[in-house]
């Protein structure tokens, strides 16, 4: 029974624990945490349990207060505005992402900020606000509402990336997430107020199937690619990127990572579920595509000469969020044609969202490595390291992991991705795949030169001990994940990558689910 | 019953297999320079003895070396290389991993004995082992670009990066005059890759002796210094028979063992032409002049392949 | 076959603690075509890890001392010790100077003399071939 | 990475095959400091040899070094014989020419095939040591020994050349006469060695003859410098020599190669000619070393004797005082000289180059060292820091007064 | 690799290589018999007038003194009274510059051609004149 309501259920607990941990606080430090655990564990079972129902239905909609999400006016005309829920594999892959972030960046906060006296409370509050708002964007079935939970995350974001506020640059970089982040909500609300004034829904799948592909379209489109790469930050507007990853709590970073894949999974969402196929699929595939290969090789070309290793692995964040458009960017342009998608577009879109996952992963996993360190020595700078093997055994063999996974050697999961993109993407054009290859070697270097410089050398004058336990918990999680994930590649893509890929590529699936419901 | 012992033996088979067909390659490796150097040279068996003495002598580990690291990674080292064995067909036999067998797996294999090389000399705290560490990442980095694109070329070609396919088909009937001088650039690229990605003269630049003392490896002894040993023999042979698999998967169509001679006789030439003579027959090239050369001209020439094969696609179809 | 395996495959590393150069020539020399010690397996390496034979040429000068013993230490075990040249047996020519620590047996263990000053490249084989022995033993 | 790192190169170490010690600063791959420190082969020669009878003495001298075997016993008998007024037979400063010029055969012989192997050709180490093999055996032929000849005595040599061994010494210049093209062939037309050698190094006439470098390094980089053409000794004032310099010297690796091949062509005339001029005649002006032994105790004065070993000047003074061991010798070699263009040349190269650079002036440490600082019976190894400290107490030690 | 070079190795590879085998064409199997086959492949011959070990005609002597008073290396000792004196000779000090050949009043000192004298013991018996 309780199921039925398992989409609702997955926002209301954190939601509900996010307002209650003032309160909770009073109880003490140990029973804070634990509730909080407590209510992403609950979401991350519902999350589980939502799974197979998608699996198996393809797409459910889940409407508030109502059992269908639309009201049928008397004419017989019908319309979905209340408000929904619309979960099909994507979204549900999607969440997977959400969940694992949030706790195991919780857990690795209990470790990280123990010793921080004030504002916990507000952080775990925020903390959950921000998962909420990940749970919401990719649930939501509506624009509007997309744009309400892109908001109550950003907001929460930029409040925890200020977190230390009393070093100042946090406050610079806090700002400048805000300004990218109220450009890109505005520009997202302008597209929804088009879309609104044109099709008067603000329902996606009502407004798929109305639209028309006219200038308006086009102009809001725009708008919703530009603002949504912006905040998934892809080059040319990532420069918030170094900064904001640069300067929030290692744990906050992490989950920073997700939020943008949740950016990124709305301007998939836009491309392929409102426009799909009406849209003039070559264009926006190359434009994407084109974004890709800039972000990758401007990221990977910045991220090299960085001497902070947490801008360096933010750069190395952008560089990565091109092989995810890549991939999709070339699915997106040979969609039109059916042998070509069936023969590599798919495949492309397989490793572009396998991607995802793994870089969500990987990617966490370098930052939560990167806290440790800065946890034990106080500094970010590359040059002021050195020798970190001896001392953190374990932090080291979390980062080889992370390292050896981004750069795409096998047999990690981050190979296992790549290794789609290029097979894919050579048959679409070589030279891209061989761009993604190149860039893969520089990623290698870069992290090379930080193993070299952070983790060998001499032995550390300082005594410095391997991290806290939570902290290490909180990094074997995820590590083990990605050796799951490296070793089952081909399990993990045939059952949560391929229904998301699916979903994707099937709109009319989709409408129908939403409109048929009516 | 029958699946164990495939699982089990026959990598166990390949992998003493390959070990041996290796040593004895670089036997003849080092007999061959000797004589292009007017000396008699050492027997064949001589890196075997090698190998030996290597595993029984003392093992020293630096003190000031990160100690897991550093010994992990001739092991790793080892394993890679093996695995390569595994994926690369050998002549007649099929390989017993082939069918997941993938130009660009195979590829980044390669990169793993190098990564564990590099990690090793880091791990290794000698400042010699971290020159020779960064200048083996910088050569990796140089040589990537043409070999992505002699992968992306062939597999244009064959519409498929199965190795297996690949070599099953040969590849210069696939194409037009064109295309051949096409392949027959790639195949120039291929050889040039050769000596650096086995960190061979001109491209020792990670191992020079006389400048850093055997770079990387300076502080490995006794049984590691083996394993690197080995696995340096297993790339090499692993790295020719994969040449001879893209390029000339040429059979003579006897029984299968005449068969597997004819490949080990490919492989030989192709191991004498690459990698024998050049490192004979140059001096040692400074590491951004290596770099300069990878990025510049063979980055050229490779791209002018792929054009050509290009252009020849355009124009069989 | 583990025997075979010292007396065939020896890596030899070369260090000059203050001789004249003339021996250091001459262990080239026997590396060079017209007397190929590779036929051997003997292999010039250049760090002491690798080594199973020290080759050490002249008197041990004060300021090598130190190095000298170092370079001892470095090299694995087994290993074996072998002076070429008379300045390293006992210090030759060098003997009343007074920064001359040597000969080089008052050092570290010599297992193998060479005599000659310089001995000829096929004296140094000999010399190898005559620590193939000592090596066979050490095990 | 461009922290500096001080990489510290020998005095153990495979590129030097003799102890000197350099630390090198290198920011990434480039060179920005160079120092050297020798001193790891001092072994008190001279101390040794003002305390015994020259005759002991050259074969003491001969072991400066055993490359130059030849010009540094030349230099201590010169100068012995001037302070003695010893008439040298004419056939004996023949012989002494014949043999200084198969040392420098040899020498360069050998040098290009370290300088091949410093850059990893070690196909042309093998190659050029095979040729040399031919000089040895001459040497061995005239003197009895590969690489230490003990050829020559006071007032004279030790060993006649017959004329017996005529053709196999002329069947041997002509050899290397012949194989002249080939060598160049091999290290001046290579393209490796050329990428590897050209503009590498460079040493500037000006500061080569600020830093008064001496032999083939001066010469590349066209400084005229050769004590046979221009303070002729032994038999050189009959013979024809001339410096060798490059057509338009640079003063780069790839210039010094030019020089020492050239050079080994000259040798080889000289020696012919030597061959043709030589007249039959005594060639020690007294037989019995007794006798010897006994002069000596009555030779007084000063001299110094110089010579032009295979990589410059090499310099000697000795005074006497009616006493068999000499008061005083000194000896100069010509690395001495040279070492100290060293960091003019590697500052600004590749670490890739170090190698190359040092060997480029035929560095020989054994004849250069001369004093280590012991204390104690400890090396001193003063750090810039300590330096900074002694010096501030001595302020205040200065200041207690 | 058309360097030049590269064709003067070809054309090593195709001629005999100029090694010369000794002690032998491969190591041998054990030490006893490399000792042996060392004759089988002789060392390069040595020219007349090589300088090799000391040989010495204790009987000839007359005890005098003079080698080594000249001899750089103090490789000889006087042993015994002086009607009946003799010298010893340190082979591994000797430097082989025949200078004592030279200035022996009766000539009992000559140099021999034997020059492989490496030893496990620097004063063992082989090593030791007189
Ligand atoms: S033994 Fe003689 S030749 Fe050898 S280093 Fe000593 S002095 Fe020089
Ligand atoms: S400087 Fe040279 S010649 Fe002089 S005493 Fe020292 S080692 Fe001997
Ligand atoms: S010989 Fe010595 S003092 Fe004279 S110019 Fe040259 S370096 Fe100066
Ligand atoms: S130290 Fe020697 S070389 Fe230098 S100036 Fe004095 S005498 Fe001349
Ligand atoms: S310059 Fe070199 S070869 Fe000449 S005597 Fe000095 S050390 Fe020996
Ligand atoms: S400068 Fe130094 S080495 Fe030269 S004479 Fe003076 S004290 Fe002696
Ligand atoms: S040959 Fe020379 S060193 Fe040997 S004993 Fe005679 S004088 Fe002494
Ligand atoms: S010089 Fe001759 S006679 Fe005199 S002691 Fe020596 S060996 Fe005997």
């Amino acid at each position: 029974m309780i199921f039925e309501h398992a989409p609702a259920l997955i926002i209301a607990f954190p939601l509900l624990t996010s307002f209650a941990v003032p309160i909770l606080n009073r109880f003490g430090e140990k029973f804070r945490n634990f509730f909080v655990l407590l209510s992403l564990l609950f979401s991350l079972f519902f999350v589980l349990t939502l799974a197979p129902q998608v699996y198996s239905h393809g797409v459910i909609v889940y409407t508030f207060g109502s059992t269908s999400p639309g009201i049928t006016l008397p004419s017989g005309y019908s319309m979905p505005i209340r408000i929904t829920f619309t979960i099909d594999g994507m979204s549900i892959f999607m969440a997977f992402i959400a969940s694992i972030v949030s706790i195991s960046g919780l857990i690795y906060s209990w470790g990280f900020l123990k010793k921080e006296r004030v504002g916990m409370d507000k952080f775990y509050s925020l903390l959950l606000l921000m998962s909420v708002g990940m749970y919401g964007m990719i649930f939501t079935g509506d624009l509007f509402n997309m744009f309400v939970f892109l908001e109550i995350l950003s907001i929460a974001s930029c409040a925890l990336i200020a977190f230390w506020v009393h070093k100042g640059e946090t406050s610079e970089a806090a700002f400048k997430y805000m300004v990218v982040s109220s450009i890109a909500a505005l520009f997202m609300l302008i597209a929804v107020g088009i879309f609104y004034g044109q099709y008067n829904a603000l329902n996606i799948a009502a407004i798929a199937s109305m639209i028309n592909y006219n200038l308006l379209d086009k102009i809001a489109l725009s708008l919703l690619i530009v603002g949504l790469a912006m905040k998934a930050g892809a080059v040319p507007m990532h420069m918030w990127v170094p900064d904001a990853y640069g300067q929030a709590p290692a744990p906050i970073t992490m989950m920073l990572v997700a939020a943008s894949q949740a950016s990124l999974y709305a301007l998939f969402r836009t491309c392929f579920t409102l426009f799909g196929l009406r849209l003039d699929v070559a264009m926006v595939g190359w434009i994407i595509i084109i974004l890709g290969i800039l972000s990758m090789f401007v990221g990977v070309t910045m991220a090299i000469p960085q001497k902070d290793i947490k801008k360096l692995m933010a750069y190395h964040s952008v560089s990565q969020t091109g092989y995810m458009l890549l991939g999709v960017g070339v699915g997106l342009a040979v969609m039109n044609d059916p042998i070509a998608f069936q023969t590599y577009g798919m495949k492309a879109m397989e490793g572009s969202i396998f991607h995802i996952i793994n870089y969500a992963l990987y990617k966490g996993l370098l930052f939560l490595t990167a806290g440790a360190i800065f946890y034990k020595l106080k500094t970010r700078n590359l040059d002021e390291m050195g020798g970190i093997a001896h001392n953190m055994p374990l932090t080291t063999l979390f980062f080889i992991i992370g390292a050896l996974a981004i750069a795409g050697i096998p047999p990690l999961n981050g190979f296992a991705s790549k290794f789609l993109i290029y097979e894919s993407v050579y048959r679409f054009n070589p030279l891209l795949s061989i761009i993604a290859m190149v860039v893969s070697v520089l990623t290698l270097a870069s992290f090379v030169k930080v193993f070299h410089s952070a983790f060998m050398g001499p032995k550390m004058k300082k005594n410095v001990r391997e991290a806290p336990r939570a902290m290490l918990l909180g990094m074997a999680i995820i590590a083990i994940l990605i050796i799951i994930f490296s070793l089952f590649p081909a399990m993990v893509v045939r059952t949560i990558v391929d229904p998301a890929v699916i979903a994707l590529a099937n709109q009319g699936n989709y409408i129908s689910a939403v409109m048929g419901g009516i | 019953m029958e699946t164990i012992m495939q699982i089990v033996f026959v990598p166990i088979g390949i992998a003493s297999l390959g070990l041996i067909l290796s040593l004895i390659f670089k036997g003849i490796d080092r007999r061959i320079a000797a004589r292009f150097q007017a000396r008699v040279g050492p027997p064949l068996v001589q890196p075997f003895r090698d190998i030996m003495k290597l595993m029984l002598k003392e093992t020293i580990v630096p003190e000031n070396c990160v100690r897991w690291v550093y010994e992990s990674a001739p092991i790793i080292a080892l394993v890679g290389s093996l695995m390569l064995l595994l994926y690369i067909p050998m002549g007649p036999f099929n390989a017993p991993l082939g069918n997941f067998g993938d130009l660009i797996l195979v590829l980044y294999l390669f990169t793993i004995p190098s990564l564990a090389m590099v990690a090793g000399g880091f791990a290794s705290g000698n400042p010699y082992a971290t020159i020779g560490a960064q200048r083996e990442m910088v050569m990796m980095m140089s040589y990537e670009l043409p070999l992505a694109m002699l992968a992306a070329a062939t597999a244009w070609k064959v519409t498929s990066f199965s190795i297996a396919k690949i070599s099953s088909t040969v590849i210069w009937s696939t194409v037009g005059p064109l295309g051949l001088v096409g392949i027959l650039l790639l195949l120039v690229v291929v050889l040039s890759v050769a000596p650096a990605e086995l960190v061979k003269i001109p491209f020792d630049a990670p191992e020079a002796e006389t400048e850093i003392a055997g770079g990387l490896l300076v502080d490995y002894s006794g049984r590691n210094l083996a394993l690197f040993y080995l696995s340096d023999a297993v790339k090499s042979f692993a790295f020719a028979s994969l040449i001879v698999a893209l390029f000339f998967p040429f059979k003579l169509g006897t029984t299968i063992w005449g068969e597997f001679l004819w490949f080990l006789l490919k492989v030989l030439i192709v191991m004498i032409v690459s990698v024998t003579t050049v490192r004979v027959a140059a001096a040692r090239l400074q590491i951004d002049n290596i770099a300069g050369y990878y990025w510049k001209p063979i980055a050229l020439v490779s791209l002018a392949a792929l054009a050509l094969i290009a252009i020849d696609t355009a124009v069989v179809i | 076959m583990i025997k075979n395996a010292f007396k065939r495959a020896l890596w030899v590393y070369h260090i000059n603690t203050g001789g004249c150069n003339g021996c250091d020539i001459e262990i080239i020399a026997a590396l060079t075509p017209r007397y190929d010690a590779e036929r051997f397996g003997i292999k010039l390496v250049g760090s002491p890890r690798h080594a199973d034979v020290l080759l050490v040429t002249g008197p041990v000068t004060a300021k090598m001392e130190d190095k000298l013993k170092r370079v001892y230490e470095q090299t694995p075990d087994p290993k074996v010790v072998i002076a070429v040249g008379n300045c390293g047996a006992s210090t030759g020519v060098f003997h009343n100077s007074y920064s001359i620590r040597g000969p080089i047996d008052k050092i570290i263990p010599v297992d193998v003399y060479v005599p000659g000053c310089p001995p000829r490249p096929e004296a140094i084989i000999h010399g190898i071939a005559k620590a193939w022995e000592k090596l066979e033993g050490k095990k | 990475m461009s922290k500096t790192v001080n990489i510290p190169i020998g005095p153990v170490h495979p590129a030097l095959k003799e102890p000197v010690r350099f630390t090198i600063e290198v920011e990434g791959e480039k060179v920005v400091g160079a120092d050297y420190e020798v001193g790891y082969v001092h072994r008190g020669i001279e101390w040794a040899g003002m305390r015994q009878n020259p005759i002991k003495t050259i074969h003491l001298s001969e072991r400066i070094c055993g490359i130059c075997a030849f010009c540094h016993p030349l230099c201590f008998v010169q100068a012995i014989e001037e302070i003695g007024d010893v008439e040298v037979p004419e056939r004996a400063e023949y012989i002494r020419v014949i043999t200084a010029e198969l040392e420098r055969i040899h020498s360069h012989m050998l040098w290009a095939g370290v300088a091949a192997h410093e850059i990893g050709f070690d196909s042309i180490l093998n190659l050029t040591w095979n040729i040399r093999e031919k000089v040895m055996d001459i040497v061995e032929y005239i003197t009895g020994n590969r690489v230490t000849y003990g050829m020559l005595q006071i007032g004279g040599v030790r060993r006649n050349i017959t004329e017996k061994q005529y053709p196999k010494i002329r069947e041997a210049t002509q050899y290397y006469r012949e194989l002249l093209d080939k060598i160049e062939d091999v290290f001046l037309r290579d393209p490796t060695i050329r990428m590897r050698s050209r503009d590498v190094g460079i040493l500037t006439k000006k500061r080569a003859l600020e830093l008064c470098a001496v032999g083939p390094t001066a010469r590349a980089s066209g400084v005229p410098k050769d004590v046979r053409q221009d303070f002729p000794y032994i038999a050189y004032p009959d013979l024809d020599v001339k410096a060798i310099m490059p057509e338009e010297p640079i003063g780069d690796v790839y210039d010094r190669i030019f020089v020492r091949i050239r050079e080994i062509g000259q040798s080889a005339d000289i020696i012919e000619q030597c061959l043709d001029q030589m007249e039959p005649g005594p060639i020690l002006a007294e037989q019995n070393v007794a006798k010897l032994l006994a002069d000596l105790q009555n030779f007084e004065g000063e001299a110094v004797g110089r010579a032009e070993a295979p990589r410059g000047e090499v310099f000697h003074y000795v005074r006497m005082n009616k006493n068999e061991a000499p008061l005083s010798w000194k000896a100069r070699a010509p690395t001495y000289n040279n070492v100290q263009t060293w960091p003019d040349m590697i500052v600004g190269e590749e670490l890739a180059d170090v190698p190359i650079i040092v060997a480029s002036i035929d560095p020989c440490v054994s004849c250069t060292d001369r004093v280590t600082l012991i204390k104690d019976g400890k090396e001193e190894i003063v750090t810039g820091e300590q330096l900074h400290k002694l010096s501030v107490l001595k302020t205040k030690r200065v200041m207690r007064r | 690799m058309p360097t030049p070079a590269f064709f003067e190795l070809v054309k090593q590879i195709l001629s005999k290589p100029v090694t010369n085998l000794f002690p032998s064409k491969y190591a041998p199997a054990s030490i006893k018999k490399f000792l042996k086959k060392g004759k089988i492949n002789p060392p390069i011959k040595t020219p007349d007038k090589f300088r090799g070990k000391l040989i010495y005609e204790k009987d000839k002597c007359i005890g005098c003194g003079m080698c080594v008073r000249v001899c750089p290396s103090s490789a000889m000792e006087l042993v015994g009274e002086p009607p009946k004196r003799k010298i010893k000779h340190y082979v591994s000090r000797c430097t082989f510059c025949a200078i004592c050949t030279e200035v022996c009043p009766v000539k009992c000192l000559h140099m021999s051609d034997e020059f492989l004298l490496a030893d496990f013991d620097k004063h063992s018996e082989n090593l030791i004149v007189g």
